[in-house]
């Protein structure tokens, strides 16, 4: 299935864009998403430390996703 | 319910934070006004950005208005969150709790910047002459249970 | 030498206690505001008065402001305490600390605000329906050397 | 000597003015001012818990008295 995943921040500059869409498997996690998405996006291959949300909700990497979710994938915050 | 928690493109009005916590039960206000500084880590600082996931900062700044609310016993508390450029001593961030009493307010207020800090949904970026750079967090504390 | 140590006949202006310690090198601003609350141990609280020795509460506070230097490493310290009447909900006292971090300016606020409710020479009255009542506080902290 | 005591809040009221001036011996102290002022202001010798100041700084009762400082009494203090 594809699912549209939101980035933000540093992500997002180095996608060059404020979303990208993936193809996953029928049981995939947010770990088989992020892999998808920096398969699509050679600049994000270097980071190590994403943080996942589903519908604006922390998630963690074993998450299953559906597909209906709003997805989002972002740095570690510095806000304040 | 009361509580206001806002992202704002624009300066921030500290006047507004206030109104929404006070009441005439309530003997202390306690506020957090974090401000662009012009220096980081000895570098000299030109302005700041803030980028957020709108809706998610939204809810995780009223989520720790929960926490405020079960651990303090007050419900009055307003988070503001500048984003876009911030130019050099205005606020980028402005909270108020009010609450019967000065301890609760002033504990209340320290617990919404740090937790702010780590974990609502809000990215800096520091602007020097001619260059910029994200600013990362460290690592956050556990996001979900 | 930086800081605001005032004593007020009439209302308290907190935008004016922000700027006098105000300033680019810091990022962070906290405040306290105390204001007159509807009720105290239960029984409804009409307005407040202070009395205070003018001239030794303004060099009380400039003290407080010293212990903030030294203890906090920040001299950017405004305390304002109003006089006379305040009606319900109204400030009383307004509490003003700017330091390069959030964690120094927080806790010298409420360092401030225990030390002047422990030390500074002002005194409450409760005017209820038909009565009134001085406060009086507890037993200070050793108040000399 | 003839000494000024400035007094404040409830003492000033007890007193119905703000200021009392007392005869104390050469060699006075802080709480031999007190008692004077006691004996002048009966409405006082109830109180337990004075606070004493010399030239605005905070003074224990077996400070000396010269004559020639500002002093005040007062009640434990509420600001706040």
């Amino acid at each position: 299935m594809t699912v549209r995943v939101l980035l933000f921040a540093r992500y997002r500059e180095a996608a060059g864009k404020a979303a990208v869409e993936v193809e996953i498997g029928e049981d995939a996690t947010l770990a088989d998403v992020w892999e998808s998405v920096r398969a699509r996006v050679p600049a994000l291959r270097e980071e190590r430390r994403p943080l996942f949300s589903c519908d604006r909700v922390y998630a963690r990497p074993d998450h299953p996703v559906t597909g209906r979710e709003e997805i989002a994938v972002f740095p570690p915050v510095s806000g304040g | 319910m009361p509580g206001l928690y806002r992202i704002v493109e624009g300066p921030l009005d500290l006047e507004s934070a206030i109104q929404a916590v006070s009441g005439p039960d309530r003997g202390a206000i306690a506020t957090f006004i974090g401000t662009a500084r012009d220096h980081h880590d000895g570098r000299p600082v030109q302005s700041l950005e803030y980028h957020a996931y709108v809706p998610m900062a939204e809810a995780v700044m009223r989520q720790i208005g929960g926490e405020i609310a079960s651990r303090f016993g007050t419900p009055h508390v307003a988070i503001l969150h500048r984003i876009g450029r911030v130019a050099v001593g205005d606020p980028s961030v402005i909270i108020a709790v009010a609450a019967a009493h000065r301890r609760e307010a002033l504990a209340a207020c320290s617990h919404a910047i740090e937790r702010l800090k780590g974990i609502v949904p809000i990215w800096k970026k520091e602007h020097y002459a001619g260059s910029a750079r994200w600013i990362e967090g460290p690592d956050p504390p556990a996001l979900t249970s």
